[in-house]
């Protein structure tokens, strides 16, 4: 169990690293210069050479490296071409954003999807089992951005009923950190990015449950559990859907990753100001430090998540406290 | 002394793709208190399908019919879902499984398994509860410690003990063993059924047990009294010595041959040929007709009824008169060796 | 014989699909885009670009859909329907070229990994754990803006990511297949390794193989999709994503309906159907599902 | 942090060199002039992408197909805006860019569009010349203008200047976009439209009063505001903001003529000398007091550290000098007619308690990259708060002579102009600050309660030439293209009939300065070949465009 978790832990430290690598050079072979719309043209050469070298411009690209790998471990990530702002400050305020409304939708997706995947099992054939199936496959098909402005169109433009994008009614401060999570305000606007991304990634929570559902229910211990003269329910939940839980999980962790890389489009749809809409707004406005910077917080928090999930994953499913891990 | 479980022509039908399954087609039997039933007959016989109608375990889609169904004062066919299983299941008719490798959850420490039966029917604490499984296990030669073990912990033998202890922890008056057996070796066989005489006295249970099985063998050292299954009926039911002494159903004779008796180790084994019928066709004759070395038209023609050769010895065959002989042919390899 | 090898693997594949609604279903919509894609020049009635005017002579702008513009104009005058052809186009080349590359690159990585194991498949997953940390989108949009909007750095892109779910897959399936005795005799009759892995044991992860081929040109055409909404894509060649993001940024989304809804539906409707057939191949590559 | 060099390499392999190769050599070097004769090679208008402006990929992609009619092959060529600056103002390395030069008050004084875009000593990295267009007697009367303090004499250049400027074709004004702004009149009154600004202009801001709510005034804009520095603000949004929160010694008025403000009033002691007393008990936010000191540190650190929209202008100050507690008094190199509405009129006024400090206490190597979080203004609005990408709130400050009659604005980030139009329809916002798409504003104009026009604009699309390049170093080449784009269908179908045909650099709307003689030539192609026929070039028979052979 250690063992695997330390393995695990060392592979992700690694994988960061690694894509921190890619990155660096991914910025570095980019064509044009990336100052000239920082160092105002109306400097003149002296000062121009002293801001190049402020940003590190006239090292070797070793050196370069170096000292970005040294920013990334200090917090120093540099400073905005386009706000003048320390990119890390820039990103501590965005990264709630979106860390919220990703958990919000994901939670979302996975207690409703695992609780309609434990139903259509149940009634499985049903109409119910059917119907479910095929429309969660085709809202998997539809883009975000299209679900996303159906449901602005009706939900908000028509009924009125939640407002057309943002994080707070103009003027209604937000407190900042986990008060804003206990705020109406911010609430009533979280309710559509979160639903419109939660439907997206349904199917695959739903389908899965219903699978592993129908798998689990044919087993022996859920007929000597129901011989026990256990109660439907506590067979069903405690016994059946318990088991049936851990292929889900595996997946939520992948799934979760791929959802944090694609809330950039309903971030955008709903001008939600989390990183994904940061992230647009610096790759047109070339902003690289903060382009960068985005980039690898999305990264990092998915490997880290992924590496949550298969550590909790060992306490889910003693089977695989043997090294070796799961599969 | 009287029954505890008494059924009278129970009959247990699925409906399937072919059509009508009748896997359980008209059986009556009793099992006595403290009695040990054994209740033999090849794979796919209806024996497993048997238990679990008790048990209501089979599908609602199944249809249960019976003259009588009762366990001790509770006429099953009457008692409502709720009810049975609150008070008749688990407190009353416990199971150990078929497969005990499987039949354990494996995301649950053992322990709460065992205790998990006891919280749901009776109001102990979690550590009365403890306490008991603990006695428990002693009983079946477990350490205390393992209930802290997961399933995958266990080895195949541990894992049959823990159900032994699991099916005990209520004192059922009825415990069902589904081929308690299977899948292990001979060795750990042989442990567990002694095994099983030892906690009965150990634990004073006066539990009555369902004993079922493929291998007459088997439940030949232990069982009070044995029912011979055969495509859902019980062709043969008689009190264990009388069976084997002097049996009388040609497939009985047959069994015995196609196991190691405990008297005559030396004699070498003789199956029977052919298969059971599929229970969806409906046959007007015997059974075991198409298989049977000494039929004759009638046996074909004619679904012979239960009669009672001896005090309590039921046989459902329509030569028993001649018997003495057959006995004496079914020892001989060639008598198994025709075709129809 | 090679010819009659691909003939029965092509009514294998068929029967596959007839035998499943679903697929039968995508197998048609697969089989409309495709001849749509292959006329796109010859059927669109009009220039990708040409504002149009109506009989009256003035400007078409923002029509709904009527006889003269089958499925309205855009805001600029365009017609809907030949956009939507011409889209058409580059959206299946968008996504079968990304679809087959990544499958190509998964597929081998998976082979190779799960068939040697040992180092090469620890450098292969870790790399599979790399592209993993990867947000899909933004490294889309990343190397979009940097290297230019162009189809092929689009196509590039994408290829870079989706290949990493069908390279675990595949390796794992492969790593059951490479126990089978059949494979260890062919290793035992001296086989080359290229022979086991690609005469062996690829027949025997087809089905897979089309499974995530499918699943892949599903992604890539969402992923392409998305990222031309948010602006990223060739300005001087259309998508469907991209007529979305004309409409967006048209600031007529809540107006002009019919400009919204082909597109939309043609995006779905094409993922969908490739999302069904592959749910087909699921059945066969794993027949657990099958029972129900 | 990014290294130019591999960068290029890189970019090299990815391109196929074309572009790369022109990166490396520069302007002008690679384009020698063409064989006699030769086809004349395909180009690119350059300009931003739609998610920036949807007007200006359509425009190029228009005049692109427009050029094909004299078998000219173009191409539009919409990328980032960052990358149309880099190109074309810091490298010079373009064809045809598509842009909008926007009407900001500080663009009313016609020496922006004629002298800072036509001098050739303007054409510099990062000038606005960026067309690298000279013609001596343009330089002549350009200056001549600048230098002219009557202002009857200086109108009499301006106009013979329009002429000649016209005729270069340097850039051809495609059209004046008119100022489209909306706001909810059932919510606010007493907006003061301005020339180029609409109702967005400063004028609103200060005079409008709130009918219901808070008294706070919602306006929307759809793109984030990027930074609040006084002595960096380059682009006009940042203006909008800052002078809110700063002032200025002079104000451009609605009408366009500067109006005294922070200077109660001035003399001219002689062309090169003004004399400026400055409003007693002025205050900062921070209740420190404004005098003459302030003013003349303003100036001396603008100059220093080469404030990027005035430096060109702070360049022709002698000196500052401190004639008593409110008397300043600014001496020139050389007279300069715009002094007041393009200097005096737009430099914001700092604190020197709080800029003496900077950069040095601030960890900055250069004020221009000085985030200002909290800035301290004497401005009639006093910041509140800004959180970044979502929303910034200034409130009305008590103290200022001229306090606004609202309570205090609060600007909010929409993603998109379509959000903006819709929280404007939905009442969540009552205006707009910038322009707004005109498509969306016909649409709102329809909705209850809500105003939404079209006001005035001396800002204009245009289509500017690389000089330097052939065929585009022709004048005549230029003069032909002129006749080419079809003005009419882009106003009508991009710009939905809400601008007006353009013609001069100086537009009518700019009425005091503007030259009615100049018209802009006719949409005719016939008329284009004959010019192009006249000066040698010929037509293939795939009717190609060649060189004069």
């Amino acid at each position: 169990m250690q063992e695997f978790i330390i393995r695990r832990t060392i592979y992700t430290l690694f994988t960061i690293f690694a894509v921190a690598t890619i990155l660096f050079f991914i910025f570095r072979i980019m064509p044009g210069d990336p100052t000239a719309q920082v160092i105002s043209p109306a400097l003149d050469e002296a000062s121009q050479a002293r801001l190049k070298e402020a940003f590190g411009l006239d090292k070797p690209l070793y050196i370069q490296y170096a000292l970005y790998l040294k920013g990334l471990v200090t917090l120093e990530w540099g400073r905005s071409f386009t706000t003048s702002k320390p990119v890390f400050d820039i990103l501590k305020y965005r990264f709630w954003n979106t860390v919220f409304l990703m958990g919000a939708a994901m939670s979302f997706t996975l207690i409703l999807g695992t609780a309609l995947g434990m139903i259509m099992a149940w009634k499985r054939g049903g109409p119910l089992d059917v119907s479910a199936t095929v429309s969660a496959l085709v809202l998997q098909s539809a883009p975000p951005f299209v679900t996303g402005i159906l449901f602005l169109m009706v939900l908000s433009y028509k009924l009125d009923l939640f407002p057309t994008g943002g994080m707070n009614t103009p003027g209604e401060r937000l407190p900042t950190g986990i008060a804003m999570l206990f705020n109406k305000d911010f609430l009533h606007h979280l309710v559509l990015p979160a639903i419109t991304t939660a439907f997206y990634y349904l199917a695959t929570p739903m389908l899965i449950m219903r699978d592993s559902m129908l798998e689990v229910t044919g087993s022996d211990y859920i007929e000597l559990a129901q011989a026990k003269g256990l109660s439907p329910a506590t067979v069903m939940i405690k016994h059946a859907a318990r088991n049936a839980l851990l292929p889900v999980f595996t997946v939520s962790s992948v799934l979760i990753g791929f959802a944090l890389g694609g809330q950039v489009i309903v971030e955008q749809v709903f001008s939600w100001p989390g990183m994904g809409q940061l992230m647009v707004e610096a790759a047109s406005s070339h902003d690289y430090p903060v382009a960068q910077a985005t980039f690898l917080l999305l990264a990092v928090l998915i490997v880290v998540l992924n590496l949550l999930a298969d550590i909790s994953y060992c306490y889910l499913d003693p089977r695989i406290s043997v090294p070796g891990g799961k599969k | 002394m009287d029954n505890i479980l008494n059924i009278k022509n129970l009959k247990t039908h699925y409906s399937s793709e072919e059509g009508i399954v009748k896997a359980v087609d008209g059986v009556s039997f009793c099992v006595g208190e403290n009695q040990v039933f054994g209740l033999a007959g090849e794979s796919g016989c209806g024996k497993s399908t048997l238990i679990r109608t008790i048990m209501r375990l089979v599908p609602k889609s199944a249809k249960v019919t019976a003259d009588r169904l009762q366990f001790k004062e509770y006429n099953l066919l009457t008692v409502s879902d709720q009810f049975f299983r609150e008070k008749i299941l688990w407190q009353g008719i416990s199971l150990v499984p078929q497969s005990a490798m499987n039949a354990l959850n494996p995301v649950y420490r053992v322990g709460d398994q065992c205790t998990e039966a006891i919280l749901a029917h009776t109001d102990f604490s979690k550590a009365e509860a403890e306490k008991t499984v603990v006695k428990m296990f002693d009983a079946v030669g477990l350490q205390a410690g393992l209930m802290k073990a997961y399933p995958h912990e266990f080895s195949g033998g541990m894992r049959q003990r823990a159900m032994l202890a699991m099916s005990l922890v209520l004192t059922p008056e009825l415990v069902v063993m589904d081929e308690p057996t299977t899948g292990l070796d001979v060795l750990v066989q042989e442990r567990i059924l002694r095994n099983l005489k030892e906690i009965r006295e150990k634990t004073k249970t006066s539990a009555a047990i369902l004993l079922i099985t493929h291998d007459i063998s088997v439940i030949a050292g232990m069982s009070d009294r044995i029912g011979i299954m055969y495509a859902g009926k019980l062709m043969e039911t008689a009190d264990a010595m009388d069976l084997f002494n002097d049996p009388y159903h040609p497939y009985t004779l047959g069994l015995k041959n196609a196991f190691p008796s405990i008297k005559a180790l030396d004699r070498e084994l003789i199956s029977i040929p052919g298969s059971p019928p599929n229970l969806t066709q409906t046959i007007p004759g015997c059974l075991f007709y198409d298989r049977c070395p000494f039929s004759i038209d009638i046996c074909r023609d004619k679904r012979p009824e239960e009669i009672e050769v001896q005090p309590n010895h039921f046989v459902q065959c329509h030569r028993t008169e001649h018997v003495k002989e057959f006995r004496k042919l079914a020892g001989e390899k060639k008598t198994w060796q025709f075709s129809k | 014989m090679k010819f009659s090898i691909i003939k029965d693997f092509l009514v294998a594949q068929y029967k596959i699909i007839r035998g499943n609604r679903f697929g039968m279903f995508g197998a048609v919509i697969l089989l409309f885009f495709g001849t749509i894609a292959l006329l796109a020049p010859y059927i669109a009635p009009h220039e990708l670009w040409e504002s149009l005017r109506d009989s009256g002579g003035k400007l078409a702008i923002l029509r709904q859909p009527s006889l003269e513009f089958p499925l309205g104009t855009t805001a600029m005058g365009r017609d809907i329907l030949s956009q939507l052809i011409l889209a058409t186009r580059t959206t299946v080349l968008i996504g079968l070229t990304s679809g087959l590359v990544s499958i190509l690159i998964g597929a081998n990585i998976g082979l190779l990994a799960g068939y040697y194991g040992g180092k090469l498949d620890e450098v292969f997953m870790r790399f599979t754990d790399i592209i993993y940390g990867m947000p899909f989108l933004p490294f889309l949009i990343v190397l979009i803006s940097l290297f230019g909007r162009n189809i092929w750095f689009v196509i590039i892109a994408i290829c870079c990511i989706i290949w990493r779910t069908s390279a675990r897959v595949i390796r794992a399936q492969v790593m059951s297949i490479r126990q089978r005795q059949y494979i260890q005799a062919a290793k035992a009759r001296g086989c080359s390794n290229f022979r086991i892995i690609y005469g062996h044991i690829m027949p025997n992860i087809l089905p897979l193989l089309l499974l995530y081929t499918a699943f892949n040109i599903a992604w890539s055409v969402l992923a392409e999709a998305g990222a031309s909404f948010l602006g990223f894509s060739d300005p001087n060649n259309i998508t469907w994503g991209g007529m979305l993001y004309n409409l967006w940024i048209s600031g007529k989304i809540r107006t002009a309906w019919w400009w919204f809804a082909t597109p939309s539906i043609c995006i779905i409707l094409l993922v969908s159907a490739l999302v069904f057939i592959s749910r087909a191949y699921e059945e066969v590559a794993n027949p657990r599902l099958k029972q129900r | 942090m990014f290294n130019n060099q591999i960068g290029r390499r890189e970019f090299l392999k990815i391109t196929g060199g074309t572009i790369g190769a022109s990166m490396l050599a520069g302007p002008g070097a690679l384009f020698a002039a063409p064989a006699p004769g030769a086809l004349v090679d395909p180009m690119k208008i350059m300009t931003a992408t739609a998610t920036m402006d949807p007007v200006r990929p359509e425009v190029a992609r228009v005049c692109s197909e427009a050029f094909k009619n004299i078998g000219w092959d173009v191409a539009a060529n919409p990328i980032d805006y960052n990358q149309n600056v880099q190109k074309v103002i810091m490298e010079h390395d373009y064809d045809m860019w598509f842009v909008m030069l926007s009407g900001a008050s500080l663009r009313i004084d016609p020496n922006v569009f004629l002298y800072q875009v036509h001098h050739s000593s303007q054409f510099r990295k990062g000038g606005y010349n960026w067309e690298g267009f000279s013609d001596s007697k343009i330089d002549q009367l350009v200056v001549a203008q600048q230098k002219e303090m009557d202002v009857e004499k200086r109108r009499q250049i301006v106009n013979e200047a329009q002429v000649l400027c016209h005729e270069a074709q340097s850039l051809n004004v495609i059209a004046y976009m008119q100022m489209t702004t909306a706001y909810r009149s059932d919510r606010i009154k007493n907006v003061v439209p301005m020339l180029g600004e609409g109702t967005g202009s400063f004028w609103t801001d200060i005079n409008m009063e709130v009918v219901k709510g808070d008294g706070y005034v919602r306006t929307a804009r759809p793109s984030p505001l990027k930074k609040l520095n006084p002595v960096a603000a380059k682009d006009t949004t940042e203006f909008m903001e800052l002078r809110m929160i700063y002032d200025t010694l002079f104000r451009i008025g609605p009408d366009g003529s500067p109006k005294p403000w922070a200077a109660e009033s001035y003399k001219m002691v002689d062309p090169t000398t003004i004399d400026l007393t400055i409003r007693k008990n002025m205050t900062w936010h921070d209740g420190e007091p404004l005098t003459a000191e302030d003013v003349k540190f303003t100036f001396d650190y603008s100059a220093k550290w080469k404030a990027p929209f005035f430096n060109s202008i702070l360049q022709k100050i002698d000196n500052v000098e401190v004639t008593g507690k409110y008397g300043v008094r600014i001496k020139l190199k050389e007279s300069y007619a715009p002094l007041i509405s393009n200097l005096l009129g737009g430099l914001f006024l700092i604190p020197q308690h709080i800029w003496k400090d900077i950069p040095e206490k601030a960890g900055v190597e250069d004020p221009l990259n000085f985030p200002n979080e909290t800035p301290i203004g004497s401005g009639p609005f006093k910041f509140d708060y800004w959180d970044r990408g979502r929303e910034i709130k200034v409130s009305a400050f008590t103290h200022h002579f001229n306090p606004p009659k609202c309570a205090g604005i609060i600007g909010t980030v929409y993603g998109s102009h379509d959000a903006v139009a819709a929280a404007i329809e939905k009442g969540e916002c009552d205006r707009n600050r910038y322009i707004l798409k005109p498509s969306l504003l016909l649409d709102l104009a329809k909705v209850k309660g809500v105003v939404a026009k079209g006001y005035p604009n001396h800002g204009f699309y245009t289509l500017t030439y690389n000089c330097l390049r052939a065929p585009l170093n022709d004048p005549e080449f230029r003069k032909a293209l002129a006749h080419v784009i079809p003005k009419e269908l882009i106003i009508e179908a991009i710009l939905s009939g809400l601008a007006d045909v353009g013609g001069s650099v100086i537009a009518p709307a700019n009425k005091f300065w503007h030259n009615s003689a100049v018209k802009s030539y006719p949409n005719d192609i016939g008329k284009a070949k004959d010019i192009l026929a006249k000066s040698g070039y010929t037509w293939d028979k795939k009717g190609k465009l060649h060189y004069p052979g």
